[in-house]
């Protein structure tokens, strides 16, 4: 019963933020609000039992993601944005689009349907460290390379001309 | 014994080594291109006394492996059906490059295409592999392109391109059909005397699909009712030498496909076509003199006039039967020659006063006897006098397709009046009559424009004459097919 | 001597082409005498064999061949190689053909010398005249119909060529071509003829289709057609009904040339293909009786229209084609004999008639009577032999034409009483219109001064060739119909017909009525006043100008020509306008196919969205008409989403 | 973890890589062409490596993990190599990359080819996104590489938007995989083809297209092909696309073969659209990069014939067409840069610029008319072996109308192929200057020519390698 | 708590990101609703895990993964936006639109 409800709050939160970061006039708010449903999916992953994709959710994204975004909106971001439309015109074919592909995705929740966990939470972080020892330490060496190719684009793309 | 490979790739050296040669050195290029195609010219008159002329098999047979992997392998052969074709082709470029010596602009890149061409359309006769037969068909087309749209006449770029797709839109359905027939062959096969074997394996349906795949391809090159649109302008655009080559050996392609892949590999698929296929004689016949006549250019009207004359090849084609199909064969050749000369002479007129009109013209016979009487013997071969080449392979053509439909022969004999009527209005025209004075200063022919065409002029007559001469190699393997299948 | 007999086509051959090739141009060249001595060896050589035919030392028929090319057939389910054998036949009307044919191109050679003298083109000239000999030569002697049509086809260009001898001039350059396409259109239907023949015979062997045909494998209807494609052709080269336009202008040419293919020979090589393949017709009866009603048709209609002509040279193509109608109607009539015998004597007096018209054109410089008239005094030589030839045309005894002309009005009246009229109406008419000629020409008083003045007798080159044809016009025909060796010698075993005979006094009556006719020509004309022929003009108008406009039968052919060169140019429409739109902008066509459903594709799922939803610009729906034209990134974002409906639609389905 | 020195090539390479990257803070600005030259030379190692375990196959091919080391996915590795060596060497002579993040530069190239390099050996799912992953990063920033072109900037950022759009795509199709079977592993998926299983599947194939510019997903491709530096251009119309490609191949034909789900039809439709959308787009083209961006598109529709044939031959004819279209194209993009090498700013790549190069330099004229008749298909050229190889996949497994559509877009590709062809040969040159081409580029373009040419005339040797290399281990 | 509600939300929150990501004006919007398909990816990655495969963690293992990528792809996105920005004065896609035709 508890779970539930948490489960619906968060759901709701998550789901009213996403609304809000995709229909804010205001790019801050949508950061904002951007964070807000990082932290409620974070809390779904708490409530799936998933603890160290809750702690990596928290601090990667709500802590790193949300925050460089933030960073980036409000170094680019002017008074006058706040004035301007924020969405653009095909709004309506979008619309028809997502709601289009919801029958499909009805299909696949009413398949997951009714069921239920079986096994008790487990504590995640051992095994996954464990896995990224053995089987996945390739792609998580790879994963190192894709973030310092990130970082070299990163720079190079920040790097000021001048300094050239 | 590789005799066949020689003859076609001498002309690829040649062309390579023009390639090397710096464009200043014209003389040199132009000796280079002189040599290797008569050096091919010679190989092959080297091999008419070696040719077997009482087997219709294949003769000078080279199989090397090629693309073992892929079943493809490098089999080359000519028959009586392919080896007069060889003969044209080397005779014929080595007159389009006699004619070609007073083109000044871009010498290098010219011999060069016109070189590659000359490899490409020996291929496309000798090829006794589908895949190599494709390759060689196809090889033909990019220094076509090239001829007609750098040296052509003021819409030589349309008609480039125009030539390019129509051709190569033909073609690629004739890929899709040498992949029917290989996946459709009891051991996978591209070998075209295996394949000839093959078809009675193959049920109606899976032949009339193959068939039209290939015709398409060879209808279009042919060519036949109604994809024939290509011809006129690629003639009227096309330089001189190279409508030479076109008229006389490429348009030849067409048939030879027919008569080797549609009739001996699809015998019930061509036979299914047959009603059609003289219907589209006929029309080619008929339709394609009419146009001709409604001509004011020259050069256009020579080349609906083949149009027409390919009519009569097809309906020697129709008449399946040994009396056709050696008048087809015997027509192409004619055809080759006089239709060759034909447009060395019209370009010859062009070169000097830079106009084809046919009424810009009048009395010029008065002024340049030797080329009006060239012209006219020309002209009157190819409308089918008798004593010269036409007449002959057009009788044949005629009896051929007479024995099997007769109401639609009789039609077509229109279409020879339609080409007497419209080649007499041109030399009326053009030759006689008072004389226009505006070319009062008309030059007669030069050494080296007679050089070019008294050759083909001979030939006229020789094969007017005694037809014997090329009918000797074609008539046993005219028999056997018409043989194949009573 | 026979077996060289080869030689007669071959030698005028060789020598036009040494003739060609060998000498250069020029008025004064030696051409002419080497084309001269050509004729002559070949004019031996027929006498020779002509005289030991009639001699009896020689037997006919004579035939060898070699073979020139192999043709691989199939008659009748049988399989064979034909081999195409060519060469010589010669029988009764070969030889009789070589000896008329030689001696009248003699005769017009020598007679060139004169009549050509000084022309730019001398020997280009002899060079045509030896090489249409050559070709008239082997068309007569071959035993290979394919050969025969492919010597008729060069008899065509021949004329073709020295009709356009003077080409300069617009009219011969037209009549020439007028010419050769009247025949080729006959042509046609022998071309056709000769299909069907070896399609059903396997041969072009004239003995062995012989032989074919009178053991009646051809079948009626087979026959039928066959006949009528060789009446095709010979029509055009007749110049029959209704083909017969081109003859009168085809006196453009030179008159020798007139005298030589368009009177003595070329123009009898229809008559003389019927009579080579007279079994056809005999095994086609409906096709004979075609030949002796086209014959007879044109005899009457060309005779008709030579009564009111002016032109010289026009009144004797009318009477050619009118006498060819004579010959034509024979043979349809089963005269076989008669059709043939009337060819050999036609072949010399008309050959004269034309010489001497060619004489006094050349003395007076002009071809219309009107300004001739009293020519006699001037002119003895011409005069006279003209007049000879006159009477023989006629039909007047003793003179040549009297008994071929009998002859066929002989067995015209056996086939058809009505048809014997009709031919004696032509008859008398020819009576009128020659003498008519003679009378405008020759007697009476001078109408034009100067051209009277200047006008001379022609040198003896010309007047010899007269006067030896003269002769032949006076005594051949009694010669060769002297104890029936006419019959020996041009004769066609055929079964016989029932029908009236020939009665004597008939014969008698048309003498009577030719005098007549005679008569009231010179009567109207010979006089000098031409005041009662003016009022008969005038009276008659009507009928008048039907005959001057030749039936308007040209008009029917020009009108021909104006429907085939509309026809050109609506093929040509279609080519350049349908066909070619279709098939290559088929092309551009594909693209606009893609273009459309790329806007319809628009029209019925975006713009309807937007619709559906309202109130929205159209700038999405033009933006996605020009699907990535827009460079709209969120476009492309707005495609990949509807890919991923279409898979969430897709799964439905699972 | 086992069997990871199968992948000491992508290891070294890797390495080396980073190496480089430290190697870069030593290496003065100006000298920074010495690094281009040590990176082609550490791809050419990497390339001797891959032959080494080609040549040795028992101790050089296995399966691992995650990983499957066979002849097929060293073939594409050698593929990849190749490009990135000849991409390098036309990143020397290219102008307008900075001297100063040359290290940079072929850092990033050199980590997307390890990144292709592990996506065709991948059974993995996480793997495969990793890798994917690896190669879109660098390649967004590699596209936007010129920093201060407008076109370079705007190109990255639509490559990057629609890349990310579609990884996020590719994810949930994974989850849902995921969520259907209860691994990543490819190998033996106990597959019930339920709706979640064939939704995920699906999702992830569009990842898969948007990599291999196969339509619906194809749009960004012209955009970000003009404005990326012709070099990457070169390197991103080829290696991506064959890597992806040569992915798709494994687990569409051999793991999760299309045929078993019933999806071979949608691989026609897929192939058919992305032909016709690339040939008939590339028809208005102006600018001879976009051409050769839309050409690209249809390149890879024919290749995907191969796919949806799903036959040996099919295989075997996507190997050959990678192998040809590598040379081809790298070719056309090669003399395309070298003639707008000697003009500067705007209108560079237009056909314009074209004008008259037959005069200009004829050699280098022919060659490009010889890449663009080999990229449609002419004999006897080698691009028309790599579509007689598809078309007879099609033919065999009875796909006549893709077949027929593949032959009408050949038809069509050639117009605008000869439209380029039409500029260099028959138009006149504004400025007739004698076109001089670098040496490594030059060398580059030889490599490219003798390519097209010895296989085009004699390919025995490279069919016979690609059939021995249509091998998969697990 | 049954699994369906879990697919039901991330599917939510997908079509919500898919939404943003096609209609936001906004580089960065557009990166934020991208970023919401991840999450939602990630959700249903652990759901199934929790729910249909626990006996092992290969779910979220995989949605770790995603979490590192999706920084990355954040990283170098935004330091695209600042370059971009930089040069043309401008967040707004609508203004990219050199590359066209």
């Amino acid at each position: 019963m508890l779970e539930q409800i948490v489960f619906y709050s968060l759901a709701a939160l998550i789901t009213a933020s996403a609304l809000m970061v995709v229909t804010a006039r205001n790019t801050v708010h949508s950061a904002l609000f951007l964070g807000l449903c990082l932290a409620g999916v974070g809390g779904i992953f708490a409530l799936l039992g998933a603890d160290f994709l809750f702690a990596g959710q928290i601090m990667v994204y709500v802590g790193g993601i949300a925050v460089l975004i933030m960073f980036v909106v409000m170094l680019l971001g002017r008074a006058s944005d706040l004035h301007l439309r924020q969405m653009n015109k095909q709004w309506a074919a979008a619309l028809l689009v997502c709601a289009a592909s919801l029958a499909g995705f009805w299909k696949i929740v009413r398949m997951a349907g009714g069921a239920l966990a079986t096994a008790p939470v487990k504590p995640t972080t051992g095994p996954l460290g464990l896995i990224m020892m053995g089987d996945y330490a390739l792609p998580f060496e790879l994963v190192s390379l894709v973030l310092t190719g990130a970082l070299l684009g990163a720079i190079f793309f920040s790097r000021s001309e001048k300094s050239q | 014994m590789n005799m066949l490979s020689l003859v076609t790739f001498i002309p690829l050296a040649g062309a390579l080594l023009v390639l090397a040669l710096p464009k200043e050195r014209v003389k040199a290029i132009q000796a280079t291109a002189l040599a290797s195609a008569g050096a091919s010219l010679a190989l092959s008159i080297a091999l008419i006394p070696l040719f077997n002329r009482g087997s219709a098999d294949m003769q000078f047979v080279e199989r090397l492996s090629w693309i073992p992997s892929m079943d493809i392998h490098y089999v080359l052969g000519v028959d009586g059906l392919s080896f007069p074709l060889l003969l044209l082709t080397t005779f014929i470029s080595f007159i389009a490059l006699i004619g070609s010596l007073g083109i000044k602009e871009r010498v290098k890149e010219y011999f060069f295409w016109f070189l590659v061409l000359e490899v490409g359309m020996l291929g496309v006769f000798e090829a006794l592999d589908l895949v190599l037969f494709y390759v060689f068909w196809e090889l033909c087309l990019v220094p076509m392109y090239f001829l007609i749209g750098i040296w052509g006449g003021p819409r030589k770029e349309f008609a480039a391109i125009k030539f390019f797709l129509y051709t190569l839109a033909g073609s690629v359905f004739m890929l899709l059909a040498i992949l029917a027939v290989y996946f459709n062959t009891a051991p996978h096969t591209f070998d075209m005397i295996a394949l000839m074997k093959a078809h009675s394996a193959w049920s109606l349906k899976f032949q009339i699909l193959v068939f039209l795949g290939f015709y398409l391809a060879f209808a279009i090159k042919i060519p036949a009712f109604p994809f024939h649109t290509w011809l006129p302008l690629a003639h009227v655009e096309a330089p001189t030498a190279v409508s030479v080559i076109l008229a006389a050996v490429l348009l030849k392609m067409g048939l030879y496909g027919l008569l080797r892949v549609c009739y001996e590999m699809l015998p019930l698929g061509f036979h299914w076509f047959l009603p059609f296929l003289i219907a589209i004689a006929v029309i080619n016949i008929v339709y394609g003199a009419l146009c001709a006549m409604a001509q004011t250019d020259m050069k256009k009207m020579v080349a609906y006039s083949s149009v027409n004359h390919m009519g009569y090849c097809l309906l020697g084609v129709a008449g399946v039967s040994a009396i056709g199909f050696s008048g087809a064969v015997l027509q192409m050749i004619n055809h080759g020659i006089i239709t060759g000369s034909l447009f060395l002479l019209v370009g010859v007129i062009y070169d000097r006063a830079h106009t084809r009109d046919i009424s810009a013209f009048g009395g010029l016979a008065a002024r340049v006897p030797i080329y009006a009487g060239l012209m006219f013997l020309a002209c009157f071969a190819s409308l089918g006098l008798p004593g010269l080449a036409g007449f002959v392979s057009e009788f044949m053509c005629f009896l051929g397709g007479f024995a099997q439909w007769k109401i639609y022969t009789a039609i077509s004999v229109l279409g020879v009046l339609a080409t007497a009527a419209f080649f007499l209005r041109m030399m009326e025209k053009v030759f006689l009559g008072p004389l226009n004075n505006k070319w009062a200063g008309l030059s007669d022919m030069s050494a080296r424009e007679l050089c070019s065409i008294v050759p083909l002029t001979v030939l006229t007559i020789a094969f007017g004459v005694w037809p014997k001469l090329a009918l000797a190699f074609i008539n046993t393997t005219a028999v056997q097919m018409a043989g194949l299948f009573k | 001597m026979l077996e060289h007999v080869y030689l007669i086509p071959l030698i005028p051959l060789f020598a036009s082409l040494v003739i060609l090739l060998g000498f250069k141009e020029d008025p004064h060249s030696p051409a002419p005498y080497l084309g001269l001595a050509a004729m002559g060896w070949c004019l031996l050589q027929a006498v020779s064999i002509f005289w030991g035919v009639a001699g009896g030392r020689i037997v006919l028929p004579y035939e060898a061949s070699i073979n020139w090319f192999p043709l691989a057939t199939e008659v009748a389910g049988k399989a064979f190689s034909y081999q195409m054998p060519i060469g010589v036949l010669i029988d009764g009307p070969a030889a009789v053909m070589l000896v008329v044919v030689t001696l009248v191109s003699f005769l017009v050679q020598l007679y060139s010398l004169g009549y050509m003298h000084g022309d730019s083109r001398f020997r280009r000239y002899y060079a045509f005249l030896s090489f249409f000999t050559a070709s008239m030569l082997g068309l007569v002697v071959s035993n290979n119909l394919l050969v025969t049509f492919m010597c008729w086809e060069l008899v065509g260009v021949s004329s073709y060529l020295l009709i356009g001898f003077w080409f300069e001039k617009p009219g011969p350059a037209y009549a020439s071509k007028k010419a050769f396409m009247t025949t080729k259109l006959g042509d046609c239907g022998l071309y056709l003829a000769l299909l069907f023949i070896f399609t059903k015979v396997g041969s072009f062997q004239i003995d062995q289709v012989r032989e074919f045909a009178t053991r009646g494998y051809f079948g009626m209807g087979a026959a039928t057609a066959i006949g009528f494609g060789l009446l095709c052709g010979c029509a055009g080269k007749s110049a029959q009904w209704p083909l017969f336009i081109w003859l009168p202008d085809a006196m453009e040419g030179p008159t020798p040339v007139s005298a030589l293919i368009h009177a003595a020979t070329m123009v009898a090589a229809g008559i003389y293909l019927i009579a080579k393949t007279y079994f056809i017709f005999l095994a086609a009866p409906i096709a004979m009786e075609a030949v002796a009603w086209i014959g007879l048709i044109t005899a009457f209609l060309a005779a008709s229209m030579a009564l009111v002509s002016y032109d010289i040279k026009r009144v004797l193509a009318f009477s050619t084609v009118s006498q060819l109608g004579f010959m034509m109607c024979a043979l349809g009539a089963g005269g076989y004999t008669a059709g043939l015998f009337h060819l050999t004597t036609h072949a010399f007096f008309k050959g004269l008639l034309f010489l001497g018209a060619g004489s006094v054109i050349h003395a007076v410089h002009t071809n219309d009577m009107r300004s001739m008239g009293g020519l006699s005094k001037k002119m003895p030589i011409t005069f006279l032999t003209m007049l000879a030839a006159t009477l023989a045309i006629s039909g007047v005894w003793p003179f040549a034409g009297y008994f071929s002309k009998d002859m066929i009005l002989e067995s015209v009246y056996h086939h058809s009483p009505v048809m014997f009229y009709l031919l004696t109406a032509a008859a008398l008419m020819t009576a009128f219109y020659m003498f008519r000629l003679i009378s405008m020409t020759f007697l009476g008083p001078d109408r034009d001064h100067e051209k009277h003045h200047h006008a001379h007798e022609s040198p003896l080159v010309m007047t010899v060739p007269l006067m030896v044809l003269g002769l032949l016009s006076v005594v051949a025909g009694a010669a060769l119909a002297h104890d029936g060796f006419v019959e020996r010698l041009l004769s066609f075993p055929m079964p016989q017909t029932p029908g009236p005979e020939f009665p004597r006094a008939l014969g008698l009556g048309v003498s009577a009525l030719v005098l007549c006719s005679l008569a009231l020509s010179w009567f109207l004309y010979g006089r000098g006043d031409f005041s009662i022929a003016e009022a008969v003009k005038k009276r008659f108008s009507a009928v008048f100008n039907v005959l001057e406009g030749r039936y308007y039968f040209d008009q029917l052919f020009l009108g021909l020509v104006a429907v085939a060169d509309g026809a050109a140019k609506l093929a040509f429409w279609i080519d350049a306008r349908v066909i070619d739109q279709t098939f290559v902008d088929g092309w551009g066509l594909l693209m606009r196919v893609f273009s459309e459903l790329s806007a319809l594709f628009d029209g019925l799922f975006i713009d309807r969205t937007v619709d559906g939803f309202g109130g929205l610009s159209s700038d999405l729906g033009t933006g996605l008409r020009a699907l990535v034209a827009d460079g709209q990134v969120q476009e492309y974002l707005l495609y990949a989403a509807i890919a991923v409906s279409l898979a969430t639609i897709f799964i439905l389905s699972r | 973890m086992s069997n990871l020195h199968l992948l000491s090539p992508e290891l070294a390479l890797g390495g080396m890589a980073l190496g480089l990257m430290v190697a870069d803070l030593f290496v003065a600005a100006k000298h920074g062409r010495l690094l281009y030259h040590l990176g082609w030379l550490v791809s050419i190692l990497a390339l001797v490596m891959v032959g080494y375990t080609i040549s040795n196959s028992a101790a050089g091919q296995g399966v691992g993990s995650l990983w499957a080391v066979d002849p097929m996915s060293q073939f594409f590795k050698m593929l990849i190599l190749l490009t990135t060596v000849l991409c390098l060497l036309m990143g020397l002579e290219y102008k307008d990359l900075p001297p100063a993040h040359a290290g940079t530069f072929v850092c990033l190239l050199l980590f997307s080819a390890v990144g292709m390099m592990l996506l065709v050996s991948s059974v993995d799912l996480l793997l495969t996104f990793v890798a994917l992953e690896l190669i879109s990063l660098t390649s967004f920033i590699l596209a936007g590489f010129e920093r201060r072109n407008h076109k370079s900037n705007e190109g990255s950022v639509k490559y990057f938007l629609f890349g990310a759009f579609s990884s996020a795509i590719m994810a949930y199709g994974i989850s849902l995989f995921y969520g259907a079977t209860g691994t990543t592993r490819l190998v033996g998926v106990g597959h019930d083809g339920g709706p979640m299983f064939l939704l995920g599947l699906l999702m992830i194939l569009l990842g898969f297209c948007f990599k291999a510019s196969i339509a619906p997903m194809h749009f960004w491709v012209p955009d970000a092909y003009e404005g990326a530096p012709t070099p990457v251009t070169a390197f991103l119309s080829l290696a991506p696309k064959i890597a992806t490609l040569g992915a798709m191949v494994r687990l569409f034909t051999v793991l999760l073969p299309a045929s078993a789900f019933n999806l071979t039809t949608l691989f026609v439709v897929l192939a058919a659209a992305t032909m016709t959308v690339g040939n008939f787009t590339a028809f208005f083209q102006n600018n001879v990069k976009r051409l050769l961006a839309y050409s690209s598109i249809a390149q890879a529709g024919y290749i995907l014939i191969g796919i949806a044939s799903g036959n040996t031959i099919g295989t075997e004819g996507v190997l050959l067409y990678s192998f040809v279209y590598v040379a081809m194209n790298i070719g056309a993009f090669a003399v395309a840069q070298s003639v707008a090498s000697r003009s500067d700013g705007a209108g560079a790549y237009d056909l314009e610029a074209f004008n008259g190069l037959a005069r200009r330099s004829f050699g280098l004229a022919l060659a490009m008319a010889f890449f663009l008749l080999s990229l449609s298909g002419i004999p006897p050229l080698a691009g028309f072996i790599g579509k007689f190889y598809i078309f007879s996949a099609a033919v065999q497994s009875g796909h006549m109308g893709l077949a027929v559509i593949a032959v009408i877009n050949s038809v069509v590709s050639v117009y605008y192929y000869m439209r380029v062809v039409y500029h260099m040969f028959f138009k006149p040159a504004a400025d007739e200057t004698p076109l001089a081409v670098g040496p490594f580029l030059y060398g580059g373009l030889a490599i490219a020519m003798a390519g097209i040419l010895a296989f085009g005339v004699y390919p025995e040797p490279l069919v016979a390698s690609v059939q021995a290399s249509a091998q998969y281990l697990p | 708590m049954n699994l369906g509600s879990y697919v039901a939300l991330s599917a939510a929150l997908f079509l919500i990101g898919v939404f943003g990501a096609l209609t936001r004006r906004n580089i960065i919007g557009i990166l934020m609703a991208i970023e919401l398909m991840f999450n939602a990816a990630n959700i249903n990655l652990a759901a199934f895990n929790r729910y249909l495969h626990p006996g092992g963690i290969i779910g979220q293992t995989l949605a770790l993964f995603i979490i590192s990528i999706a920084a990355a792809e954040v990283v170098v996105g935004l330091s695209l936006v600042l370059a971009i920005y930089r040069n043309t004065d401008t967040v707004y896609v609508e203004d990219y639109n050199l590359l066209k035709g």
